[in-house]
């Protein structure tokens, strides 16, 4: 039972990721990826670049990987990866694998750990259009708006 | 009391507006709330003023409220995080 | 938007299934993947083996994947692949890729996928132990066992 | 009437029991309701006993109910499918 947590410049390797938590005792895989797309409400995005305050990234994800086991007992290894820099259009930023012996267990914790992760983890995304513009993107889940919800 | 040495960190448009990434700040009191230091971030580079209602702080690697006293030392780390847009 | 929908006998291929539903308008793909896992209540599986009612369980595939585009009609790309034949421990027996513009469409229509799958796809799995003998699995869940539960 | 001839498969546990994969029956009515085809197929192959109660049929690559009645022509495909397990 291993956490893999990487922030990277390399492109992601999905065969590569996904094997980290290929077990023998496991028979689901669930598998999250997060590609760059190539709109954002009508405007033509030319290709996302993303930065990291690196070790307190690596701290939240760890966090995330925790509370994934105190809820889902019967997860064996995590694999979450993000590519910093540039990322093209239909390359991956981001790719979650996780293995159980059940499927259920797999499917639900993807599903909570990419909403976490894009509730915690401190890591920015310029998106650049083709005008050659750019905007600072926010996480509507984000804690930085979680707050002001709450005070509300 | 000797003025302390906090490592400033600066992400995304907050390191855009403050044009640098990192900054090293003193100042007087090691026992202050996380609003009143970013008052002095601010007071120091005023562009962050257009990010202060949405950006949290962070204690070595740690976020922290903003209500929250920190109890500082030299060498601490302090990071400027506007609203988070990985995954 | 395109369904790829088969049954195989070779190695199922994971970048190149995914590939088939990474669309440059989509931000998401998820990924659900089925592997052979090496016990059974305590005992040691050496290997699965499938066998298909290939027409009627394409068929199926089809009306899973018609449903998937009625409930969530923001699913752009489905893929389902299914091995036959023997599959060996941590190997891939199915593998389902479902693309879509943002994150909840494409993770809520694999979990639904997979389920919809083992209720009415008619492909049969066979268990070998270490002991040389084996037995013919049963979906908990398929519409046999369906049928009993609503009778009584 | 003529009797007319009915292709009928073996899968997964059936073809265990029944020792063939697919089997031509002739049957004697063009209408009647799937299980009183399943009897004809167990008077047939009587080791199919053992799943009477788990199985279903399908008629032309289509799931068909028990109290169906089928409308069958020569050359109709009618699968026994025992509890599915794949996925």
């Amino acid at each position: 039972m291993t956490d893999y947590l990487e922030i990277t410049t390399r492109k992601l390797d999905l065969e590569e990721i996904t094997q980290l938590v290929n077990l023998p005792e496991c028979g689901a895989i669930s598998v999250f990826i997060g590609t760059t797309r190539n709109n954002m409400n009508g405007k033509l995005v030319k290709r996302l670049e993303y930065e990291a305050y690196n070790n307190m990234a690596i701290k939240e994800m760890k966090k995330i990987c925790d509370q994934i086991r105190l809820k889902w007992s019967d997860i064996r290894n995590i694999a979450i990866f993000h590519r910093i820099g540039e990322v093209q259009v239909q390359q991956s930023s981001i790719i979650i694998a996780i293995s159980s012996p059940h499927r259920k267990d797999s499917l639900e914790a993807v599903d909570y750990c990419i909403n976490e992760f894009k509730r915690t983890v401190p890591i920015w995304k310029k998106e650049w259009y083709d005008d050659s513009t750019y905007v600072w993107k926010e996480n509507c889940e984000c804690i930085h708006h979680e707050k002001k919800i709450s005070t509300n | 009391m000797d003025s302390i040495s906090i490592k400033v960190l600066f992400f995304g448009k907050a390191r855009d507006l403050v044009g640098v990434g990192q900054k090293d700040v003193d100042i007087l009191h090691s026992n202050l709330k996380a609003n009143e230091f970013l008052e002095i971030i601010i007071s120091k580079f005023p562009r962050l003023e257009e990010i202060k209602s949405s950006t949290k702080l962070s204690l070595n690697e740690e976020y922290v409220e903003m209500n929250d006293v920190l109890s500082l030392k030299s060498g601490d780390e302090i990071a400027v995080i506007p609203p988070i847009s990985g995954g």
